[in-house]
């Protein structure tokens, strides 16, 4: 954090207590990619780089790196003289490892990414060298502690790395290290004495706290006794009511490196859906506005493409586009032939939306009334996540559906995944939902995939944005802005675009940290 | 009229009942044995839970015997099955002591009085409804009796309509268990008469058990005076009070008052309580509270004996009437 | 032939069931919860009188409160809903709810009491031993699970209510079914030939119910809670609007706008008190407490 | 005595054997397994990171083999292993089992005791204002959802008032020690154990009300009044010991259903106690989890009403456990 | 009869209905002098058990003492409060009930229960508490008292029980002993046990007790004065000697006739019972009117063979007959039949 006078003033030490929800399944990001497991981790796992605001990567454990201009071979110069939390030193080797063994096989999300690396140099204990098959271009977008998490070779080598034990106690060399955690209660972790980044952290230590009821995070906020709690903890209207006061402040920066999406798959093999009249007029039948405006109580904005706004390079504005338009809506579907009948019905249709949360729910009860206007009867459906996750993604037993994917600084990694028919008949949960089958999609995903000219790629992601809004299998409904809501006598805990999965190695008191 | 001058209409022999519970097996009935014959009255007496409602259950088979056989005329109903025992009801019928609990509260008198015969299926509803009048006719009631509920009756006269409804199948035998113990003596005695009547007029046989001695002698012909399960004696109405020949019996006499009995009681009396029917005393049940028990009587149950034509006795030592005691006793009397 | 009882029968009182409703009547506490719940079946009755339309239509600006706007007088909620609209509609789904899951309880519970109950022996101890399982077994627990997996719609979360809540039923039932087999009444029809349907269905059955009445009531209440509980752990069904759903759906502006949550909560609340009113003096009236002094 | 506990030892092993076979039947009909969950939470994986973890969590193998296996292990009073959590089930359950007993103990305590002083009190004021208050009050208790009692108290006492914490078991953040700590858990314990606690103390407090009605209509407190008996021992003495017979019944009875509500109680206020983890064992298809939580309050309830019994036979001569 | 222990004047009592009060006790008196047994004797209903109640001041809500006086040893019970009516229970009158089985608690131990009957009135140390209770067990013949003493009422037979509560209540040597139907639960061998054993007590202690039943063969052998009541009054008092022999009262009469004859009254035993007809009982005739449906004149109008327009209109006032009292309009005629 460049030249803050104040953290001078600032006082070193102290707890903060931070609102974890819901409890993680595992602290170690290898295998699990979900929120709570890193926002614990980031704090434990440096990556080999971390993302500016602006989505830059920045020196983390690597100090420099080279890309080959033909893309098939990328060099990380490591820091020196970083050291495990056991003591052991970390090396090149570790990053091998990680990246042959997790990276490559088990990690959920880059698999595909890391797919063409096809040998792994170390020449020396601070030197890695990827060598590609073919270019990989996204692979600089997910370097970070959690994206591309780097495990001790020393402890998971040669072990069942799905069951290891560290995985609950994770080893990393972050600025925290992971003392204890009381299932259902906290998770705590201290500060680390041996950060390679000097003076860094500045907190004693992190009090992850499990909170399970949305009305008690928020009275634990009011009250101070949590300071720093991301991810949407409280409900919107609470968030509202929190900005408001003088000794809190809610901040939506540090979401940038998750872009979340949300939108609404259509099951293009439903009777009414497959045709494309009818999804267009549902798209036409929805104020995106009035839906960001009351059910996301303006944490969001109206989505216009597949890819988020946030990713400048890829983001094309120039795209079929969808206004709220009832009559419009009408229009298409008395031309795709569904008429009302007496009771002003034309269709019937099931909704299942994300059990993630009554923000989802009430998504859906606004998509009823919307839809009804124009003729179209919704059944809404709920279900746990277990249940959705069959339904939508291995039964496809669905009519329409919603949820959010985190699009990530690349498409490569977050979008393509919902249109790729690769994944059908996977059964693989957040990936293509609808069903859809685009020959030319399908090419260009593959083709951007492996394509070293970033310029290309543009070209190519354009068209497919393209192609996927003008068939709308899947609808772009809103740009979610997460927030977090944090005590004002805190300084530097959001500094980056990855923050809530990175570290909060800057976040430090201003006054006396609260006694309690 | 004795049991061997007709063949009987109910014939009970070695009749044994056991009841398992929690705390053991309970012996409820020991090896009873009797007759009844048409237009009789055999009383039943003993002392609280010496077994007779469990003798009148195991009879109208509401309680499984565990040994013996039970005859209504010709037909051996001990092991008889639902289906066949639900003509075996038409002929054996029974009051309950309790007509304030046995008469369902929610139906009207016309509705139980009918019941039976809507069980099986006699007559049509028609049919049915001039058989209430008259059975209420019969019990003493007025038919417009038959449109209300019982609670809307005095015990006296749900008693009535218990009998009425016993009688509703015009059965050959009926078994009263202390069919007026809950009333008043005033009322008593109205049931009685009514007994007697019916009796008289309907030939009916009658198995009637009761506690309080000046009743069952009252309406009986012959008499079964019960001790822990078993018949202790058993004999005309007549020869028994005269005569009784089992200490158990003598005792029973003794100590009920009667108003125009001696005011002081002949002798001490017994002593003790019955004895625990989960723990049974081995040789004479009567031993613990017997003023005549011997060694014999502890270690040996006594056999039956038939004293005088129909006067039997379960007694090792039976008073064979020569003490001038016991007849001293009713000699004040008469 | 006897002679007729001279005497004339006594005056004849009014019905047994009259008595009893006057007798409720009588009892201040169970009036207060009759009239509570005639006014609950009213709102019920009459919701589509008093407010014509869908409940769940926008039809306002969110988070109204009462009084802020003449066509909403109790407010609206997040979404713009009418809350006095869904009062009255939600008293239809809560008692609809509340009384089939009771229903089915009642069947469940009472089948299994009178089984238990009358034929004893091997038929009681192995119904008994099922019972006892089912009364292990957390029964909020197992409704959130049953709901789970059955996934949660108004069909679901009554059945399971019903499935997990007969086990003290099918016990009372049980106890008193055994009361009355052995009771004179029942010994009474078995000597008339009765047969085992007639005595438990005609005899048995109708003089157990003042206890099943009672704690049907208490069912009622029990499930319309349940509902709620249930709402308030997300599963409830988002299609139709419910007290136990609108006050789950208000639980998070329960700080910012409490009286979303407080609205459907105190209808809850009265519903409840009322069925335990009038429970509770039921249960004073047909177990004749309040003759017996 | 040696036949009560035999038979409550065979009905320990039917109530668990009917337990498994329930639960497991009924949880694998839920749509969705463990591997999906996890998949889904991971916000993306791959067919045969899926696969990987099915093979692991034993969930490739058919059904009557699972449940099979199921009661091999619980035979060797193994609960299984928790895939999810990567923990036995046992230690999971462990870990969570005090907090669990200690929220439930506290709450029935709470609701015994104060319940039945109210219930106490209103018999003994039967049909005066006292009477008519505390009736009231219980059936508001009674009638009022949990989760919104719980919600309230929050509000009230920990963010206007400040006096007693929001939520969870202690306060970590000052690592207390020694009796410091217990002082801290009590405060802990406060809200969550009275919210709980308040069902239940209404339901005490009306059975303990109608009860003591009950025994005074009874003969020997004629009896007791006949020689002489001061009114205020007659009700301690006479009519108490009486009374309580038909609560300690309904505590058993009860206990199962204090569990569940200790879901919402847990949930409310961040409670690590059992019902919770059921809860979450149940929507991330932790079937084994969540049998060995069903299985381990069912034992719980089962000694408890062994317990109970005990207790009744010191209460009331009268019974015998044969 | 020289100053009587217990002298109970116009004692009525009444419940209090919606409708009104309902009487259930009218104008009721009577006294007992010292180890004299008085019988009350009536059908179910007439008021016996409240009478005997109401002599504790235990008459139960909603009933109500309504008028008259109790007295007992010159002082009013009925003046009393609570409180001092408390120091009288157990210690001056007290009573026995019928039901032996619930009439003692069942939770406590019999000794304790007897012991609470001492220390309640007198301040003596549990030791001499339990010495005297030891002491009252043996008086009322129960073997083995030490053992019985920490026995719980349930393993006792019904007579044993109803010997406890005799126990209980002789603990304070009181001057009345009220026994409402103390046997009617028993058998007839046992009630002839307990009933001995009261009336050897009242003759050594010099108790005077109220005695309640219904079985009027008791009355003839164990009890001095007997008073009939039929519908809440009284409606005859005589010597029990006289009672039987020349009852004057149509009810008594009915009463006395309805109870069916053992071989003593019977013609000599006649050839066979079911052939030949039984004579028949003497019945009443009717039932008893209920509270709320009490005839203006004499309650017994409706069922009396002698009833007249008098009867129906006005209650007939005790007046002296014989040994004793009776109201009837006809009692002078009453011979007749
Ligand atoms: N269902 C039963 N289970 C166990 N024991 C029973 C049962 N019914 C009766 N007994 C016992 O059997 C014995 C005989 O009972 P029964 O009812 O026949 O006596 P009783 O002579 O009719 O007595 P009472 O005069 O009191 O009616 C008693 O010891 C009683 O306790
Ligand atoms: N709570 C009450 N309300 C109205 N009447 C009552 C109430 N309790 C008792 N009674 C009536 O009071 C009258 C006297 O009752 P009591 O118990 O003194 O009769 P009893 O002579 O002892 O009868 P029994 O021989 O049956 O014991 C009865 O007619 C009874 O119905
Ligand atoms: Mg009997
Ligand atoms: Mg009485």
């Amino acid at each position: 954090s460049a030249g803050n006078a104040a953290a001078q003033e600032a006082r070193k030490g102290g707890t903060l207590s931070i609102i974890l929800q819901p409890e993680p399944v595992t602290l170690t990001p290898s295998t699990n990619m979900a929120q709570p497991t890193q926002v614990v981790a980031g704090n434990i796992f440096d990556g080999l780089v971390a993302y500016d605001f602006d989505l830059k990567p920045k020196p983390a454990l690597a100090e420099r790196w080279e890309v080959a201009p033909d893309g098939l071979t990328i060099t990380f110069h490591l820091r020196s003289g970083v050291k495990w939390h056991d003591g052991k030193p970390f090396s090149a080797a570790d990053v091998k490892w990680s990246l042959e063994n997790i990276w490559k096989t088990i990690h959920p999300r880059n698999k595909s990414l890391f797919e063409n690396v096809t040998q792994v140099d170390t020449p020396d204990d601070s030197t890695v060298i990827l060598r590609l098959s073919k270019p990989s271009l996204p692979i600089l977008s997910v370097l970070n502690g959690v994206g591309a998490p780097i495990l001790p070779k020393h402890l998971y080598e040669g072990t069942d790395i799905l069951n290891n034990p560290y995985n609950n106690k994770p080893v990393g060399t972050g600025p925290f290290v992971f003392k204890e955690w009381k299932r259902g209660e906290y998770v705590e972790l201290a500060r680390n004495p041996d950060y390679w980044e000097a003076g860094k952290p500045y907190l004693d230590r992190l009090l992850f706290r499990i909170i399970p009821d949305a009305a008690a995070r928020a009275a634990a906020i009011e009250k101070g006794e949590i300071q720093y709690a991301p991810y949407n903890p409280v409900p919107f209207r609470d968030a509202e009511r929190l900005s408001k006061l003088p000794r809190l402040k809610v901040d939506t920066r540090g979401y940038e490196w998750l872009s979340p999406l949300l939108y609404l798959d259509f099951n293009v093999e439903n009777q009414y859906l497959k045709d494309v009249r009818v999804r267009r007029a549902i798209a036409h039948a929805i104020d995106r506005a009035a839906l960001a405006k009351i059910v996301w109580f303006g944490y969001a904005k109206p989505a216009i493409s597949p890819v988020p706004s946030s990713l400048v390079t890829f983001h094309n504005t120039k795209l079929p586009q969808y206004p709220f338009d009832v009559k419009k809506a009408e229009a298409l579907l008395d031309e795709a032939g569904f008429k009302r009948d007496a009771n002003g019905v034309r269709f019937t249709l099931t909704h299942d939306f994300l059990p993630y949360g009554d923000d989802y729910r009430r998504t859906g009860e606004f998509l009823k009334q919307a839809l009804k206007r124009v003729g179209i009867e919704v059944t809404i459906r709920s279900q746990d996540s277990a249940a959705f996750i069959k339904r939508v993604y291995v039964d496809r037993d669905f009519d329409f559906a919603i949820s959010y994917n985190n699009a990530f600084p690349d498409p490569q990694i977050g979008v393509v995944r919902a249109f790729w028919s690769g994944w059908l008949g996977t059964g693989t949960p957040w990936t293509n939902g609808s069903g859809y089958r685009n020959a030319r999609a399908d090419a260009l995903i593959q083709e951007a995939g492996v394509e070293g000219d970033p310029a290309k790629r543009i070209a190519e992601f354009n068209e497919f944005q393209d192609i996927v809004l003008g068939d709308v299998p899947s609808l772009p409904l809103l740009e979610l802005n997460f927030f977090s809501v944090y005590s004002a006598d805190l300084q530097g805990i959001v500094e980056q675009g990855d923050q809530v999965y990175s570290s909060l190695k800057n976040a430090r008191f201003v006054d006396a940290p609260k006694a309690n | 009229m004795r049991s061997d001058t007709a063949t009987p209409v109910l014939s009970v022999s070695g009749l044994s009942v056991d009841y398992g519970t929690a705390r053991g097996v309970v012996h409820a009935l020991d090896d009873v044995s009797f007759d009844l014959a048409p237009g009789e009255t055999l009383g039943i007496v003993g002392e609280s839970g010496c077994g007779k409602s469990t003798l009148a259950r195991a009879i109208v088979r509401l309680t499984d015997p565990s040994a013996g056989t039970i005859r209504l005329g010709e037909k051996d109903i001990t092991h008889a099955s639902r289906r066949d025992l639900r003509a075996a009801r038409r002929d054996i019928q029974m009051v309950l002591q309790d007509p304030a609990a046995s008469l369902d509260p929610r139906w009207t008198v016309g509705e139980l009085l009918a019941e039976p015969l809507a069980i099986h299926r006699i007559g049509s509803r028609a049919d049915r409804r001039g058989r209430v009048a008259d059975l209420l006719r019969k019990v003493g009631l007025p038919p417009e009796a038959a449109g209300r509920r019982p609670h809307e009756f005095s015990g006296g006269q749900r008693q009535r309509i218990g009998i009425a409804r016993a009688l509703a199948l015009e059965p050959k035998i009926v078994v009263l268990d202390e069919p007026v113990s809950a009333l008043d003596v005033s009322v008593q005695a109205q049931i009685l008469n009514l007994l007697t009547d019916l009796q008289r007029t309907l030939g009916v046989s009658f198995l009637f058990i009761g506690h309080d001695l000046s009743v069952v002698e009252y309406i009986s012909d012959r008499v079964a005076v019960m001790y822990l399960g078993r018949i202790v004696e058993l004999g005309d109405r007549d020869s028994l009070w005269r005569r009784p020949a089992h200490p158990y019996t003598r005792a029973l006499l003794d100590a009920a008052p009667r108003i125009d009995g001696p005011a002081a009681p002949a002798g001490p009396g017994l002593t003790g309580d019955t004895p625990s029917p989960y723990d049974l005393p081995p040789g004479c049940r009567f031993h613990t509270r017997c003023p005549n028990a011997t060694d014999l009587c502890r270690h040996e149950a006594p056999a039956t004996r038939e004293l005088s034509p129909g006067h039997l006795v379960a007694c090792h030592f039976p008073d064979t009437g020569a003490e001038p005691s016991s007849s001293a006793r009713f000699g004040s009397g008469i | 032939m006897a002679r007729t009882d001279t005497a004339s029968l006594p005056p004849t009182r009014t019905d047994f069931r009259d008595r009893a409703v006057g007798r409720l009547l009588r009892r201040p506490s169970a009036l207060v919860g009759l009239i509570l719940l005639a006014g609950i079946l009213a709102m019920a009755a009459f919701a589509d009188v008093a407010f014509p339309g869908d409940p769940l239509d926008m039809a306002g600006s969110p988070l109204l409160r009462p009084g802020d706007a003449a066509e909403f007088p109790l407010g609206t909620d997040m979404m713009g809903r009418d809350l006095a609209s869904g009062i009255f509609h939600g008293a239809r789904v809560s008692l609809l709810i509340g009384g089939v899951a009771a229903l089915v309880s009642l069947v469940i519970g009472i089948g299994i009491g009178a089984l238990s109950g009358y034929y004893g022996g091997r038929v009681d101890r192995a119904l008994m031993r099922v019972t006892e399982l089912f009364q292990t077994i957390p029964p909020f627990l197992f409704t959130l699970a049953l709901v789970a997996i059955l996934q949660p719609s108004i069909a679901t979360i009554t059945t399971a209510i019903g499935i997990t809540s007969w086990s003290g039923l099918a016990r009372l039932v049980r106890a008193e079914v055994l009361r009355l087999r052995n009771s004179e009444l029942a010994q009474a029809s078995i000597i008339l030939g009765a047969s085992d349907a007639r005595i438990i269905f005609l005899h048995i059955l109708p003089n157990a119910l003042a206890p099943v009445i009672v704690s049907a009531s208490i069912l009622v209440a029990t499930a319309i809670l349940t509902e709620s509980s249930l709402s308030f752990l997300g599963l409830g069904d988002p299609n139709v609007v419910s007290w136990g759903g609108m006050v789950g759906a208000g639980r998070e502006t329960i700080r910012t706008d409490p009286h979303v949550a407080a609205i459907p909560g105190v209808a809850i609340v009265i519903a409840v008190l009322a069925l335990n009113l009038l429970g509770d003096g039921l249960n004073d009236v047909l177990n004749g407490k309040g003759e017996r002094r | 005595m040696l036949t009560y506990l035999r038979r409550s030892a065979a009905q320990l092993v039917f109530v668990l054997l009917g337990i498994a076979l329930i639960n497991f039947f009924l949880l694998h009909l839920a749509p969705g397994d463990a591997a999906q969950v996890l998949a889904g939470e991971s916000g993306a994986a791959t067919p045969e990171y899926m696969e990987a973890l099915r093979r692991q969590f034993g969930l490739d193998q058919p059904l009557y083999i699972q449940f099979l296996r199921y009661l091999g292990n619980l035979a060797t009073f193994d609960l299984g292993y928790s895939f999810r959590q990567s923990l036995p089930v046992s230690e999971l359950i462990l870990q969570r089992l005090p907090a669990t007993l200690l929220l439930m103990g506290t709450a029935i305590g709470f609701a015994l005791v104060a319940g039945c002083s109210l219930g106490f009190l209103a018999a003994r004021r039967a049909g005066k204002l006292t009477d008519t208050v505390i009736s009231i009050v219980a059936l508001l208790f009674y009638a009022t959802p949990v989760f919104w009692v719980g919600i309230m108290l929050i509000v009230v006492f920990s963010v206007i008032l400040d006096w007693l914490p929001v939520g969870g078991m202690t306060s970590v953040e000052a690592n207390l020690g020694g009796l410091a700590l217990v002082g801290d858990v009590a405060l802990h314990l406060v809200l969550p154990a009275v919210t709980l606690g308040l069902f239940y103390l209404a339901i005490y407090a009306r059975l303990m009300r109608a009860a003591m009605l009950e025994v005074y209509g009874q003969d020997f407190v004629r009896t007791a009044r006949a020689k002489g008996v001061r009114l205020r021992r007659i009700a301690w003495r006479h009519v108490l010991r009486n009374a309580l017979l038909p609560i300690v019944t309904t505590l058993g009875v009860q206990l199962g259903s204090i569990l569940g509500g200790a879901v919402l109680v847990e949930t409310v206020f961040s409670w690590p106690g059992l019902g919770r983890l059921a809860f979450s064992a149940l929507f991330q298809r932790d079937l084994n989890l969540l049998l060995g939580i069903l299985f381990c309050s069912s034992v719980v309830v089962v000694l408890v009403n062994i317990a109970v019994d005990l207790v009744y036979t010191l209460l009331d001569p009268r019974i015998e456990l044969g | 009869m020289s100053d009587p222990v217990l002298a109970v004047d116009g004692l009525s009592i009444a419940f209090q209905t919606r409708r009104g009060p309902l009487p259930a006790v009218r104008d009721l008196s009577f006294s007992v002098g010292r180890g004299e047994m008085l019988a009350i004797v009536g059908e179910s209903g007439c008021g016996k058990s409240l009478t005997a109640l109401a002599l504790l001041g235990l008459v139960p809500p909603p009933g109500r003492v309504t008028g008259g006086t109790v007295r007992l040893e010159g002082r009013d019970l009925l003046a009393l409060d609570e409180a001092a009516l408390r120091h009288v229970r157990g210690a001056r009158i007290s009573m026995i009930f019928q039901e032996p089985m619930t009439a003692l608690n069942p939770v406590l131990t019999v000794g304790e229960q007897i012991m609470e009957a001492i220390l309640e009135h007198e301040p003596v140390s549990r030791k001499a508490a339990r010495e005297r209770t030891l002491a009252l067990l043996e008086r009322v013949r129960i073997p083995d008292p030490a053992r019985r003493f920490a026995e719980y009422p349930h393993r006792m037979s019904g007579g044993m029980r109803q010997r406890v509560m005799i126990a209980m209540a002789l603990a304070g040597a009181p001057a009345v002993l009220v026994a409402d139907e103390p046997t009617t639960a028993l058998d007839v061998t046992i009630q002839a046990q307990i009933l001995s054993l009261i009336d050897e007590l009242r003759r050594e202690q010099g108790t005077a007790v109220v005695f309640i039943t219904h079985d009027l063969g008791v009355v003839s052998r164990y009890v001095d004065r007997v008073l009939v009541m039929y519908a809440g009054r009284k409606v005859e008092e005589r010597d029990t000697r006289d009672l039987f022999a020349d009852p004057f009262h149509p009810y008594t009469k009915g009463l006395i006739a309805a109870q069916p004859r053992g071989l003593a009254a019977r013609p000599q035993a006649g050839p066979g019972p079911a052939g030949v007809a039984r004579e028949r009982l003497t019945e009443i005739p009717g039932t008893v009117p209920a509270l709320a449906a009490m005839p203006p004149g004499c309650a017994f109008a409706p069922r009396c063979p002698l009833a007249d327009d008098r009867c129906v209109r006005t209650v007939p006032p005790p007046r002296p007959a014989g040994s004793g009292l009776v109201a009837c309009h006809h009692a002078g005629e009453s011979h007749a039949i």
